[in-house]
């Protein structure tokens, strides 16, 4: 099931940007409405100063968040979305890639990478939710698959941090098969016990909840994550239910047992550095 | 509204756009080009919608007339023991072809009261949880488990996602990723996302001829793309759903023939040759050593997908 | 947790021949309040010829209207309880045994035996609640071991059916002990691959609920059945709770997916001997 | 009212009736008999009754006390993934001794506020499925399990019975049964029952001194016997149910000393005296194959009973 994400802002303070302000020096927080200084929303975690509203991150900007410095080697496979389908909606498939790749800078919406966090090595994979709703695709569940691979070789942790809408329409059946294949995936980890720490952010929801996302050994939930299975107006429409004001926040995910852990994002690194200090092995160490 | 009147309709504008086109001396090119692009896609595909509605024709055979049809006896088994029972979803004992197998399946209902007790198949998180208990029980005895997808998706309600429908169907997978028995999986009618692969993960995925397998239901996929769910014929055909699409693009293992007409114009056919189809699969796969199946069903879906600039990854046959 | 047994009567139409009426010839029915002809209720299967109301079945009536004709063979263990703990509350706990032992004509509460059902052949376990209440002490779970040991050693089902008040007070720590005592049995079932079949009475409750009766493969109720973990009165006591019309009933636990079916007493045979069927194996086939 | 009121209280009854014999010149015996009867369980047992009363004292270490006390972080985990978290059992990840144990554990809670909200250390079905969960998890990476003991019973609601608290209990200690990582339990206040034995099956079950383990609570127990709550020192008495009673009975392994008054006088005393014995038996079991624990741990329990008129049944020493 695909969840639309065009209406994030209405239930989480966070807020995309637009294209075209890619450049601009002030952004408007949708938290409290006040024009924030861009840089000094860069250098504070992607949390607005004012509000403490969070703002989405792209991939690099969360890795650059969790790991040790300089400890980050990208080890995404260097593959690119196909278009199995010849998908044409107001633009083909095709095009959409292109325009992805050139606003955010990524092949794809997944990147992949070595690390290290708090001295421990670590495998992490972060989903980029510009990228076309960092959905998944045939190319998201290579990349985990790639990356799960490099953990249960390693004997290292692996770590997802997911963003996404869910599955990608544009490649159909695929899309929906990345559903077993990562979850494939990661039955090797159990076979070798490694650990697999999974970091929901806002928003993880779709076949990505519906598969892999959802069966970490630990989970956590980043605090103003969206989290659930179906988009609130196709339940709406369907069951013409009125919906609970929690509804599908990272506390409501809490509540119903569904995560280990709400965490601020400003605690979010040393909460997996203190979740890594469990696990014994990886071959470092 | 059928394929062919929205063909004629759009055709309609087509021919009016080029008239004022011509006349005024605008240039319409990009608007035209557009909308011949949407009559072609149509009428390429304007068998998808067709068999989307023949999927979900209301005297479609259920799950239930399947195995009223096909089986020695059904009995049927209730309850996920953690506080549900999801009508959805039914699931038990069975008697196939001389064996005792094990059979899950959504259940849409064959009557209005029942659809609505069932949620014309939608299942929560309590019929992904019985499923695998009774797929786990059939593991326990060695019985071949055959599942049956029939749901428009999941079903979105509050209390499923109360309930963590996600993790449920996650588990679902799983789950039959472990299983240590024969699974042969066949798509009946819709399958419908998420809630049909929580019952999916088969070492063969059999698809009847009219059924259709979808990562979203048409009408979700024109709403996200066009704002429009009446653009549904043309996501039907953009998404490539039909059993033919899907065994050319190699995910699915065998297209089940339907009597002309359809399923519902002669049930005991199309019962008929779905149940030469299972048993056929269940025979290949009798031989096999349980203890491998589990990697050979992982390694068929760790195969699924298609990218580019890499090694491209291809579609292994598991369990051959 | 120990449920009281002493007002079944509220909520089930099922009725336990008092002390002192054995002998007589008309019973009242709790049902429908008439005095019927207690050999009428015997030859209808403990079913009330006037309103269906369903009477208790002593382990030997349950037994007989299971199994085919002159098939059953008692192999029951020949122990009686101890009394470990010298138990005494308004008469001695050894006291109490001979009374219950000299009531219904059985060393204990448990009768195991070989037999057949619709042709075939399997172990099976009947409490009798006329015994302290069916309740489980060492006894219960030293026969329902032995049982299972058996069908584990035959290849043959095991089919349980319990009319249990839930762990026996009066043998204090080795009662709750023979919860996982008998757990441990049921694994047995499970490596060789002998369906176990739990059939739940009325009834069904406390430690025994907790234990293997709601671990069965299949799982059985009959109508009329009690099912429940805590009595109705310490619900309503410690949470002050209304309870349901259909609270701890037989349709109650299947609505809540805790048992397969529910079948009525006259159907009960054939619907074993229908699950029978689908499994293969017994050493006599 | 303490044992030694209601020795008192018996005793003048006791004056009183034979008196009244004397007096009257009624034979007055078999009522005579039966108060001296309670009056000498009661002096017999009178430690029982204390030590539920030390059990259940309120400001007696809780399993979160212990575990601020005896770990090197405790590292909390939530959620049964099935639709709750149930705060009346804890669970996570925590370093003891230098090593990454799991452990779980009833909570009754520290104040009024907190006890509300954890019922009292009562789990629901969600709180063994949680439990379940978390010592899977210890399992898949190896990690030995402690589980702490210490609740009234599993909680008696509409809601539990709905979600099968029954069925969660049986499949808890079915679980438990299969882990094959080594596990100490402990019980550290109160071994209520069901709900008790739910998070108790081990390699080794300790017991704090003051601790006591039930089949029932003496009030219960009272209630069911004599329909008379207050009678609960009495049925305390008859339930042999303090920690030195359950080692006699062979039913645990060891009886771990508290300081002089109770756990509650010296957190830091009992503390230190629990880490020494768990860390004891971890020791122990480390150096056991993690394949043989589950069937030494079932014959550890499936040895557990006395029955007459058989070959005696003894109670079997699981892993030594
Ligand atoms: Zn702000
Ligand atoms: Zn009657």
């Amino acid at each position: 099931m695909k969840v639309s994400w065009f209406r994030r802002q209405q239930y989480v303070q966070v807020r995309l940007d637009q294209k075209g302000e890619e450049g601009a020096l002030w952004v408007k927080c949708a938290g409290c409405g006040d024009l924030v200084f861009r840089e000094r929303v860069r250098e504070n975690q992607g949390i607005c100063p004012r509000c403490g509203a969070y703002f989405f991150l792209t991939a690099q900007e969360r890795i650059a968040l969790l790991v040790d410095e300089n400890s980050f080697q990208d080890v995404s496979k260097p593959i690119v979305a196909a278009d199995p389908l010849g998908f044409v909606d107001r633009q083909p498939y095709v095009g959409r890639l292109k325009e992805a790749q050139q606003k955010t800078g990524l092949r794809n919406e997944t990147v992949v990478g070595r690390a290290r966090l708090g001295g421990h090595p670590v495998i992490l994979a972060v989903t980029d939710f510009r990228f076309i709703g960092g959905s998944m695709g045939s190319v998201m569940g290579e990349q985990l698959a790639h990356a799960v691979g490099m953990a249960a070789h390693e004997l290292w942790p692996f770590i997802l941090v997911t963003s996404t809408g869910g599955a990608r329409m544009q490649e159909g059946i695929f899309s929906l098969m990345q559903m077993v294949k990562t979850v494939t995936a990661r039955r090797e980890l159990e076979r070798v016990g490694v650990p697999f720490i999974s970091v929901m952010t806002y928003p993880t929801t779709g076949g990505v909840l519906a598969s892999i996302a959802s069966l970490g050994d630990i989970t956590i939930a980043e605090k103003g994550a969206l989290i659930g299975f179906a988009g609130r107006r196709v339940i709406e429409q369907t069951t013409g239910e009125k919906l609970p004001a929690e509804f599908q926040t990272a506390e409501f995910a809490f509540d119903h047992g569904m995560v280990d852990r709400v965490v601020e994002r400003r605690e979010l690194r040393s909460e997996l550095v203190r979740v890594l200090e469990f696990f014994p092995g990886g071959r470092d160490r | 509204m059928t394929v062919e009147d929205l063909i004629a309709e759009l055709q309609e504008k087509l021919a009016e756009l080029k008239r004022v086109a011509r006349e005024n001396g605008r240039d319409l090119t990009p608007d035209i080009a557009e909308l011949e692009q949407r009559v072609a896609q149509l009428s390429q595909g304007r068998g998808a919608w067709d068999q989307v509605q023949l999927a979900r024709h209301p005297s479609r055979p259920t799950t239930l007339d399947y195995l009223d049809l096909l089986m020695d006896g059904f009995y049927e088994l209730h309850g996920d023991r953690l506080g549900s029972d999801d009508s959805a979803i039914v699931g038990g004992l069975a008697k196939f072809a001389g064996r005792t197998v094990v059979v899950v399946g959504h259940q849409k209902g064959r009557n209005l009261a029942e659809k609505r007790a069932r949620r014309s198949g939608m299942a929560g998180p309590g019929g992904y949880r019985k499923a695998m208990r009774i797929m786990r029980l059939g593991e326990r005895f060695g019985f071949p488990i055959i599942t049956l997808i029939d749901t428009p998706g999941a079903y979105p309600g509050v209390a499923a996602e109360e309930h963590n429908i996600g993790g449920a169907i996650a588990d679902s997978i799983h789950a039959m990723l472990r299983l240590r028995t024969p699974i042969v999986v066949a798509v009946i009618g819709e399958g419908g996302s998420g809630g049909a692969l929580g019952i999916g993960v088969g070492d063969r995925v059999l698809m009847m001829e009219n059924a259709y397998y979808s990562v979203i239901s048409p009408e979700g996929c024109a709403a996200i793309l066009w704002g429009d769910r009446s653009r549904a014929p043309e996501a039907a055909a953009a998404l490539r759903l039909t059993a033919h699409d899907l065994l050319d693009l190699g995910v699915i293992d065998e297209v089940v023939r339907e009597p002309p007409g359809g399923a519902h114009t002669d049930p005991e056919g199309a019962a008929r040759s779905l149940g030469e189809a299972l048993r056929r699969h269940l025979d290949e796969l009798r031989g096999m050593v349980p203890g491998e199946l589990p990697a050979l069903r992982g390694s068929k879906f760790r195969g699924m997908g298609i990218c580019e600039g890499a090694v491209p990854v291809t579609h292994e046959q598991g369990g051959e």
